[in-house]
């Protein structure tokens, strides 16, 4: 995929762009989790970036997207102000949920992102749910799901993919195929790791696809969103990824083999978008450069205003409990 | 109380139902319902008959056996923009969706900040009394009463069946609706012209100076059925009926105990930590000096429910059983 | 499948057998419960009979069963005694669950049938712990999981599939596929009625048969049992079937098109069942008639003794229940 | 009380366990252990280190997130003759494994006529305090209190919990067994020698004569700070841990509340339809004329939790909290 198309310059630095703040976001963040200004579970995105970033790059400012407990980089790639985001995970009265969903429920609903969930799998039915109610209303739009490999393990899952086929719902259901479940691999999970094919079973058209490739990821999903709009939804996307580092900022990922870490830190979705971005882009490395350092000042930024918030008043939040 | 049931337009509490879903489809173009078989075959109570012929099978969605999604599909739904009532055809299966409802549903306008909201119905159906065992017959209010986030509501006649239903859909807020199987049959008045009941009163069913009795669902009728048989042996009782568990009009059931002094508690649930210990405890924090007795909570027996047709009754209320507690805090 | 083996006359009357007692039982009960001598909900197996007897016939006393809401075939096939079956019905003492259970929990645990279940695919589990069970202690023992097509669309069935093949549990998921759940159609629950694809997606041998034909349900059971005791488990069946009438007896399954339910009372398990008898087996119809009337007048028996049977005293259920 | 807290060995909570799981699966082979992690990685809080190494994979299962279908599986092995503990990670995803806990494992015994039974711990772990929010915080025991079928264990020391989880496993029924997050590093003396903890059995875990306070889990150390508090006012509570909320120790909370007249019931989860009105409304009616004060009831805030630090620990009872209910009833 990818060869025969054309990228507007634009676009590839658009996806860099996001790429590089997720980064950047985790990178920054996990520091501050150290320090503890951040608390509660932290699931860095860092190594997957390329599939929010794709997949959030083909949709529409209608559409909506469904996270998971690892949401910090698909609220950053459809959209989300870093500021506010930042703030949430101090639990500032200014983050996007007021300082009390925290980093596994990140939402910004106004942008169509439903939310991160700290329920794995639980994503997929809300999905469905508002690509329905999309469909109800006649509505040219489609609902993303990001679930883990884990999650598709899980009831939920392949019994909402089946709802989701039997409505034939404008539904984009994305894998992110990271080989674990916390400390457990994949093998130890299911038979058939190329999870994929769970989709096929079910009469769902279904790719496989490098996860790690931000253009293959934005292409895929691009071809799906148009299966949704002619009502050939939903869709199966299984993006094959791997984690950077251990399952939350807590866990050292001591069971992940060496020499397939190094290999994925060489396949990495920032190296690749940008291989993209100055092979197809034509973009100098000052350019990129110059780019980065304003993403790495905003998110400077981003830090002295969270810093900067307000916590919640307490008084309040005790006004809004009833007594029985 | 509702208006006087002389009147002339009586129907059955399904048929309030249907009237309640049917206008506010009617009204609102962003409600819609979901659930096994309510489509053609109109639901298993008759509540949904003709609805998908009125309004086509994009609002009358007929499910596979697939609890957690299709409620999990009503959340979504929900937050973006839709009014959506499931179905789930008994309370026993609302644990199979108790994920999408408890931790999903409910947290989601606090995990937001007050930004999400989930304007969801829950329509279910509970209790006992037709031999359908163990797995088809829980009262199990006492869960979702248990969650913050959640309305409760639990409808006893025709007419706050529909007023209520009116308001849950609605409500900003999810909603469980628990209706009972024994009551889809049951008759009452239901005025022709539209009416809302607002979710949080509570009803007095019966006007009575000697005792009070807090008692909702299906355990209504037969609450005032011992009720008739208390006042042969001049025992006047008021009776309370919630109709909302959350919000509870705790106000009215302690205006009722101030009043009569004594107080008895009628579930269909098993009494551990049922809905019923609950309002007690609220009594006695609240009315503790009002109390000349202990309130008295009449439930159902610690058990699964039985098959067998006597041993099903003798695990639920029975008139008797009212009679005689509400005997034990007026004698003593 | 069924043509070049040889069946024993031993065999085939004991299948015919099976399937003839599940016919007249439930003809029977059927008519008790317009009486009201039976309560509740009652699941008639008419027209599926040949899945529990071919599939039971094939199992060990050592193996275990689970099975479902339409769970008396189950039963009288995994070798239950009719007598208390019926008193169990009629909600009496002698019952198998002395009268607490009824239809839709009717058990017989010494013979290993975990029994019915209430709840649509709450069996699967059941019947994976019970493999599993086996699986630890080292014992030649399978377990068949019954389960209906509408179960198939709900996610504990998926989940515990998969679950049994990651770990190579010694289970037999036979799906009874007879196109309903209730009225609706399996058409619009799933775009892939073919279930058993369902398996193959997770790595599980799946065999698609004709339920209606004992020999073809018997042999892929017993295939079925040699791969597990391999260790080559789980393994899927999908048997196609089709019920004889509505989803309960309250049901008249008007919906059920009229000519499919003439071709399926033609291509009905009893008759294919008495077929093989006479031609593999050689019996005569004077033998088949006399051993219907000894299962008829069995019945008979059967509903005496029911009828003469204590109902479960209530002070003993007092007694039972506490007070907190 | 449990033995002296001066002897020599003092231990973890998660130690304690630890030594219960081993001690079991390694007297009785029909015991094993399955949930997501408790292998190689030993468990999110180290309780099943090692039990791999000592017991081999075939008795410590990891397994795929998959809570339905797991938890399904012990009840097929535990009616089959294992005795499987199931660990679900969170409390909150038990709501996930609702069907096979409260529609299989509760009733079974019950819908066989008493001749299955379903000899299975789930472990779990609940409560908050970590700023892991709303969905990995919650203190759900009042739904499985409500439940005919189940037992609940709730312990607040290392030696309760090693001798009730050894209990729970070898008894015949469905035991939940719910641990605290916050507990797991807590310290206690736990004897060398075997030892079992009856299912049913309170500990008075203070003694005094001015009021009684009703606490579990990781209320006791609360409760034991806010005693000490009181104690320097002159106010010395009886402070009773049941352990186990079913069965639960009805005789020892009426017999320390008839003694003292004055009763405190503290509880993490929240208000409404909890536990704690459950035992509030026994204590009315079976103590009503010995109670000098309504029964008064500290819990968690009507919400759900807060990922805030400040606002988690405003919804949740701290020292002062109790100290302050136990003045009202004491002082009126
Ligand atoms: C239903 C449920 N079970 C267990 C957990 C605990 N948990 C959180 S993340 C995780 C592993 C998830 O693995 P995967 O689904 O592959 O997602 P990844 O972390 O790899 O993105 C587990 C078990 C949970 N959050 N929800
Ligand atoms: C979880 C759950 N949801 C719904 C029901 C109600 N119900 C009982 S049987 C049935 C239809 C089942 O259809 P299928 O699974 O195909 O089995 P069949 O009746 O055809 O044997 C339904 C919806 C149930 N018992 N359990
Ligand atoms: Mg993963
Ligand atoms: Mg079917």
């Amino acid at each position: 995929m990818g060869k025969k198309h054309k990228y507007s310059k634009e676009l590839l630095l658009k996806l860099y762009r996001t790429i590089y703040t997720i980064r950047i976001f985790e990178t920054r963040c996990i520091e501050l989790y150290r320090k503890a200004l951040i608390r509660g579970y932290f699931h860095p995105y860092l190594g997957e970036e390329a599939i929010a970033a794709g997949a959030c790059a083909a949709l529409r400012e209608q559409d909506y997207i469904a996270s998971t407990h690892r949401g910090h980089g698909h609220c950053i790639a459809r959209g989300a102000d870093i500021k506010r985001m930042t703030a949430e995970l101090f639990g500032k009265q200014n983050g996007y949920c007021g300082g009390r969903g925290g980093s596994m429920h990140i939402a910004d609903i106004e942008a169509g992102n439903l939310g991160a969930n700290g329920i794995v799998a639980a994503g997929a039915p809300l999905g469905l749910g508002a690509a329905l109610g999309a469909k109800i209303r006649h509505e040219d739009r489609v609902a993303v799901v990001f679930t883990s490999d884990g999650g598709v393990n899980n009831g939920v899952f392949s019994e909402t993919l089946n709802l989701a086929a039997a409505w034939s719902a404008p539904m984009i259901q994305i894998i992110e195929n990271n080989r674990y479940a916390v400390s457990t691999p994949i093998e130890d999970s299911t038979r058939v790791p190329e999870l994929y094919k769970r989709g096929k079973s079910l009469g769902i058209a279904s790719l496989e696809i490098d996860g790690n490739d931000v253009l293959e990821v934005y292409e895929s999903t691009q071809h799906a969103v148009e299966l949704c709009q002619k009502g050939e939804g939903p869709v199966l996307i299984e993006a094959k990824t791997y984690r950077h580092g251990g399952h939350h900022c807590n866990d050292p990922g001591k069971y992940m083999p060496g020499d397939k870490v190094e290999y994925y830190k060489k396949h990495d979705p920032l190296k690749i978008a940008r291989r993209h971005l100055i092979k197809k882009g034509k973009a100098l490395e000052k350019e990129i450069g110059d780019l980065e350092k304003k993403i790495e000042w905003e998110m400077e930024e981003a830090i002295e205003y969270a810093s900067a918030s307000p916590e919640p008043p307490v008084e309040d939040f005790l006004q809004e409990v009833e007594k029985y | 109380m509702p208006p006087e049931a002389n009147e002339d337009r009586i129907i059955l509490y399904r048929e309030a139902l249907h009237e309640a879903l049917a206008e506010e489809m009617q009204r609102d173009p962003s409600v819609f319902i979901m659930g096994e078989g309510i489509g053609e075959r109109g639901g298993s109570y008759k509540v949904t008959a003709d609805l998908l012929q009125q309004f086509g099978p994009e609002r009358v969605i007929d499910t596979p056996i697939a609890e957690a999604s299709f409620t999990g599909a009503g959340v979504g739904a929900a937050i973006t923009g839709m009014r959506p009532i499931v179905e789930i055809l008994f309370i026993d299966f609302c644990l199979l969706a108790l994920d999408p409802i408890i931790n999903q549903a409910a947290k989601y306008k606090f995990m937001t900040g007050g930004l999400g909201r989930v304007p969801l119905v829950v329509r279910t159906q509970g209790g006992s009394g037709t031999g359908v065992a163990a797995q088809h017959s829980q009262s199990l209010e006492a869960i979702f009463y248990h969650i913050p986030g959640l309305k409760v509501v639990m409808p006893s006649t025709p007419y706050d069946a529909k007023g209520l239903l009116k308001s849950a859909i609605r409500d900003e807020d999810p909603v469980i609706f628990i209706e009972h199987k024994l009551l889809y049959t049951a008759k009452g008045y239901v005025p022709e012209d539209e009416f809302l009941i607002e979710l949080g009163k509570g009803d007095r069913k019966r006007e009575g100076k000697d005792a009070s009795i807090i008692a909702w669902s299906n355990m209504i009728p037969r609450t005032m059925e011992a009720a008739g048989r208390l006042a042969e042996e001049g025992i006047e009782v008021d009776i309370i009926d919630p109709r909302t568990l959350v919000p509870l009009d705790a106000p009215l059931i302690l205006e009722s105990v101030r009043k009569t002094n004594r107080a008895v508690i009628v579930q269909e649930a098993i009494r551990r930590g049922g809905v019923a210990s609950d309002i007690a405890s609220i009594i006695q924090a609240e009315a503790f000096d009002d109390l000349d007795a202990p309130v008295e909570i009449v439930a159902g027996k610690n058990t699964p429910i039985p098959y067998n047709e006597a041993l099903e009754r003798a695990s639920i209320p029975q008139a008797e059983d009212i009679v005689n507690a509400v005997k034990r805090v007026f004698y003593g």
